[in-house]
């Protein structure tokens, strides 16, 4: 696998390797660098099948890290390549053309992240929400339990919703699981 | 006098024909229930569906065109009902068979599909008009086997009569049209199957592909009478299969049992076999059938 | 009559509870005198109903996981059809809409036109804890959690999920509250029509529907 | 300027769902007719959207169990597996021998109850009512089986981190043997009312057809790409669990129509019933079945991603994984096998598919909605 990275650093900057498994590899790339990356992946290597794609918000970092997946069924290895974006104005690159399967991958991130893909068919189409006017809800700073009390409200008798509180009305606050 | 009297005996015979299609009907959901290993409902649940469809609220109309379906298609059943001898030698169960019934009532067969067709388009919903389609293009290529056969017979008896037709058979089971002409019999029989519209041949309705095609848009009164034409439907041409085939009845019972019989030859087919696309249900009544019932025709010609 | 505040108990402009039942109390416990004969109209009523419970249609939509239970339900293991409980293909020729389970809000909208296309007389069955109270999935953004607020529900059926038995135990308590003539959901939506399409329209923020066709 | 279609107008739009009895589960199917053709579809979902992702990210690590199960209500268990697997992997816990066995067993009777619900759904897409009444409850027995071992009869929460929830029940693998042999028993009826029916046959060959060319683009897996000629099984190729320890054979055809996939499905039914009983065999008699893991209300798992994958009886089910040195996770997305099939694959074979034959393409692929929207 390290063989493989070293060959993709001579072509393209690899800010971090790690080899989570000996058939997964993991590198960082820049978002310069991604699409290009992908395009020799597809056309050059084995890692021809896009198996994943999404997204992780690093709200901390103010960053968007998009996860592509890439597999090689003949050597039965995978390669994961994380590429971080501004969080402030998402935008990435679109590779529906290389995968069709991208197209609800990015249709999807789009709704639930925000992050668009200019260019993508189907951008801005619902996918799974209708009718969505809050932020994009997979984003970190959605509150969902408060956007559901509000939305929708609850029934009323459930007065706690934490396991242990149940235990411990249950067993009279003897104190049934202790406190770590 | 006379007239009235058969009206009278005509009407009765309606009666008891529904009631004996939808326990028939019954007794075959409950026999797909038991080869499908199931208990399956009980054999008057045709009856109960019946009233409980009578007794739902409102029903939703698209014009006149849309009453007219059901009743056409129930009028279809009751027609044919009405003009071939149930009972062969007793008045009252003779109906109104007259010298030329047998193309009369070749005409009502159409009546089911048609009502359907006209009915239910006029609800407007994209599954009628395809359902509609496929229900008279299945039509059109079951009728050919059919009509081959019948040409057939009529050839070889020189009368388009259902009652001359029955009483040339009158001579014992030995004399019966489906042994003595057996490759009409044999085109006849494969028609009835698409006729009944049970599996192979049941894609017009079912339900997961175009859901009840086009039956789509009626509801409660409406399906109520669409059942009652159908169980009347499906009396009919057993009746007219027993009178064209197994040489009659001549009670009642006779009559009963001999309708049952024919009936579960669709039945058994319909237990074990998946449905048709249309052209292919269609490819196959114009290929075999229709060659068994040219040879029919043949053997009676020459 | 607007939507109530959140945290109470959610009643109906009628001022009863949503899904209460009349406690027992000695009218309904003992017997007030000696049996009356049913008037010609209670007659009528009991037949309609008797026939209306005997046999019913439930719709072809699984708009939750507990639909997977549906499968043994109408097949042989369980065998629905022996209590007359057949499936209605389209909405027109249905009677009984299932619930089963977790509700999307944009399930919710296909939900509402679907049983407003079912010929009255017409019941809910809602299944699993999730229609009862959102169940697990009480914080979903994406699901509603009190079910009887957007349509009326005649029975629940709770667990996640049922059981086939207690689906059938659910069925038998519709039939029964069929021919008691109880199962007045759909009266009750017809009445309250203004307070229902009120709470619909709090969660269902886009009404355009496609142009569908069934 | 655009080019106008000649053809546009004389196109009927019809959805097929979501209150459809054809659909499998609440999807629907815009689909464009030309007659009875269907010139194009596209695959609607989000009716079935709960966001388990979210949840999932609200939720300490032990309470996230009873979500997952309910991503695809046919086969639970494989989400169980493939959580515990990368948490597992990300907080450094390896699990005993026998644990790895009793997971092994878990995932394939899922499997298999899975199989044997899709050949009957595959056969009662075509009409033939008396299929699924029989695997139905062929599916049920396999169902008590679980419920025997687990206490849950679809969803069953079996797995924990660490290893399974409890040992096998005494005299388990005889009544699942029993349950195994009354699959076997019915086998030859399906055989000869689908594989052996001339109706059957020309309902389903040369229909629903898959190009192998796709392969190259997609994500394809499971029965779709094995019915292709691809023999890509993520137990043979990324073996997991006690897979590498036992003999099974990966199933190819090469028709890629309905009738090919189909007859994958019933000869890989033969399979599990074999990987069953191996497991059955060669399962340690006893041992721990949970290593101890920390404290489930106070565990934090350092940062880390990781993506697990493991075959399910529709293809390929991964879960990506992401921590961040927190009680909960940072990022859970699941990458479910109808993912690709239900929107890339689906569509491009719903171009040319007559409207009947819709519906039996569906299941024979198939498609698991909840799995694609979450």
């Amino acid at each position: 696998m390290n063989e493989f990275v070293q060959e993709i650093q001579a072509r393209f900057e690899v800010l971090w390797s790690n080899p989570q498994r000996p058939d997964l590899m993991q590198i960082g790339v820049r978002q310069v660098n991604a699409l290009p990356l992908l395009t020799w992946l597809k056309s050059n290597t084995g890692y021809f099948i896009l198996n994943h794609f999404s997204a992780v918000d690093w709200i901390e970092d103010g960053e968007f890290q998009l996860t592509y997946l890439l597999t090689d069924y003949a050597a039965r290895r995978s390669l994961m390549v994380c590429v971080r974006i501004d969080r402030a104005a998402p935008t990435a690159e679109s590779v529906h053309h290389l995968w069709p399967e991208a197209v609800t991958y990015e249709q999807e991130m789009f709704e639930m992240f925000g992050i668009s893909f200019p260019g993508s068919p189907r951008q801005g189409v619902d996918l799974l929400l209708e009718g969505w006017e809050d932020i994009p809800p997979m984003r970190r700073d959605f509150d969902t339990a408060a956007f559901a009390e509000e939305a929708f409200g609850f029934r009323p008798g459930r007065t706690h919703t934490n396991p242990r509180d149940r235990v411990a009305i249950a067993f009279g606050q003897k104190g049934f699981l202790h406190d770590h | 006098m006379e007239l009235l009297l058969q009206i009278l005996w005509s009407s009765i015979g309606v009666l008891i024909a529904v009631a004996y299609g939808l326990l028939t009907g019954g007794i075959v959901r409950k026999l797909f229930a038991r080869i499908q290993g199931r208990v399956g409902p009980p054999v008057y649940q045709g009856f109960i569906d019946l009233g409980k469809n009578f007794f739902v609220r409102d029903n939703i109309s698209h014009g006149p065109m849309f009453y007219f379906g059901p009743a056409l298609r129930t009028a279809g059943g009751v027609g044919i009902f009405l003009f071939i001898p149930a009972i062969v030698g007793w008045a009252p169960g003779e109906n109104f068979s007259f010298a030329g019934d047998l193309l009369l009532v070749m005409y009502f067969m159409f009546f089911g599909s048609l009502g359907m067709a006209l009915g239910g388009s006029a609800g407007g919903h994209p599954h009628t008009p395809i359902g509609a389609g496929r229900g008279l293009s299945q039509m059109t290529a079951f009728e050919v086997p059919f009509i081959l056969a019948v040409i057939a017979l009529v050839a070889d008896t020189g009368s388009f009569s259902v009652h001359d037709l029955t009483l040339a058979q009158a001579g014992g089971f030995l004399e019966w049209n489906l042994l003595t002409h057996p490759f009409a019999a044999a085109a006849a029989f494969i028609a009835m199957l698409g006729m009944n519209g049970y599996a192979p041949f049941n894609v017009v309705g079912a339900p997961n592909e175009i859901p009840v095609g086009p039956m789509t848009e009626y509801q409660g009164g409406f399906i109520a009478t669409l059942g009652t034409g159908r169980a009347i439907f499906a009396i009919a041409k057993m009746i007219l299969f027993m009178d064209l085939f197994l040489g009659g009845a001549t009670s009642i019972l006779e009559a009963f049992i001999k309708v049952f019989v024919i009936y579960m030859w669709s039945v058994a087919v319909a237990a074990v076999f998946p449905r048709y696309r249309v052209d292919q249900s269609m490819r196959f009544f114009l290929g075999w059938p229709a060659l068994i019932g040219v040879v029919a025709v043949l053997l009676a010609l020459f | 009559m607007g939507v109530e505040e959140k945290g109470k108990v959610p009643l109906l402009p009628s001022g009863v509870p949503v899904g209460s039942k009349p406690h027992a109390t000695d009218s309904t416990l003992f017997a007030q005198g000696r049996p009356k004969p049913l008037s010609l109209d209670e007659s009528v009523a009991f037949i309609k109903n008797w026939f209306r419970a005997q046999s019913l249609n439930v719709m072809a939509y699984g708009t939750g996981c507990g639909s997977i239970e549906l499968g043994p339900l109408g097949t042989s293991r369980f065998d629905m059809e022996r209590f007359g409980i057949t499936g209605g293909p389209t909405p027109r020729q249905s009677s009984v809409l299932i619930i089963s389970g977790y509700l999307s809000v944009k399930t919710l909208k296909r939900v509402i036109r679907s049983y407003e296309q079912m010929p009255n007389p017409r019941w809910v069955v809602a299944l699993g804890s999730c229609t009862i109270n959102g169940g697990m999935y009480w914080d979903s953004y994406s699901t509603i959690k009190i079910l009887d607020q957007y349509l009326p529900v005649d029975v629940y059926v709770n667990g996640c999920m049922p059981r086939p038995e207690a689906l059938i135990a659910g069925f038998k308590d519709l039939m029964d509250m069929i021919k008691r003539g109880e199962a007045n959901g759909y009266i009750e939506y017809q009445n309250n029509l203004d307070w229902y399409r009120a709470n619909q329209r709090k969660v269902i923020k886009d009404w355009n529907l496609p142009e569908y066709s069934w | 300027m655009t080019i106008e279609n000649p053809h546009v107008e004389k196109e009927t739009q019809l959805w097929v769902g979501p209150q459809h009895p054809g659909v499998t589960g609440n999807m629907a199917i815009q689909v464009w007719l030309t007659g009875d053709t269907i010139q194009r579809g596209i695959t609607h979902v989000g009716y079935l959207h709960r966001g388990f992702e979210k949840l999932m990210e609200r939720r300490k690590f032990i309470q996230s169990f009873p979500i997952v199960c309910r991503i695809c209500v046919p086969e639970p268990d494989t989400n169980e597996y493939l959580l515990a697997a990368s948490i597992e992997e990300l907080g450094g816990i390896t699990i005993p021998e026998k644990a790895v066995w009793l997971r092994t067993l878990v995932l394939e009777m899922s499997r298999l109850a899975s199989l044997v619900q899709q050949i009957g759904g595959g056969a009662g897409a075509t009409g033939l009512g008396a299929v699924p009444n029989w695997t139905y409850t062929l599916r049920d027995y396999i169902l008590d089986s679980f419920e025997e071992l687990t206490g849950g009869r679809v969803y069953h929460m079996y797995m924990v981190y660490g290893g399974v929830r409890r040992d096998l029940p005494v005299g388990f693998a005889e009544r699942m043997e029993a349950t195994l042999r009354k699959i076997e028993e019915r086998l030859p009826y399906i055989d000869k009312v689908t594989f052996q029916s001339s109706v059957w046959r020309e309902r389903t060959q040369g229909v629903g057809l898959t190009d192998p060319a796709w392969v190259k683009e997609m994500g394809i897996s499971g029965p779709a790409i094995r019915a292709m000629g691809f023999a890509r099984d993520v137990r043979r190729d990324f073996p997991y669990l006690a897979y590498p320890e036992l003999d099974f054979s990966v199933i190819t055809s090469t028709g890629g129509d309905i009738y090919a996939r189909m007859e994958i499905r019933r000869h890989e039914v033969v399979e599990s019933i074999k990987i069953i009983r191996q497991v059955l065999q060669k399962m340690p008699k006893d041992g721990p079945v949970a290593a101890p893991i920390p404290n489930v209300f106070t565990w934090r798992i350092p940062t880390g991603q990781t993506y697990v994958r493991a075959e399910a009886s529709r293809g390929e089910m991964g879960y990506y994984t992401v921590t961040d040195g927190s009680d909960k996770v940072r990022r859970v997305h699941v990458r479910g096998a109808s993912y690709v099939h239900g929107f890339a694959m689906a569509e491009r074979m719903f171009e040319g598919l007559n409207i009947a034959d819709l519906h039996p393409t569906l299941v024979s692929i198939p498609t698991c909605p909840p799995e694609m929207e979450r």
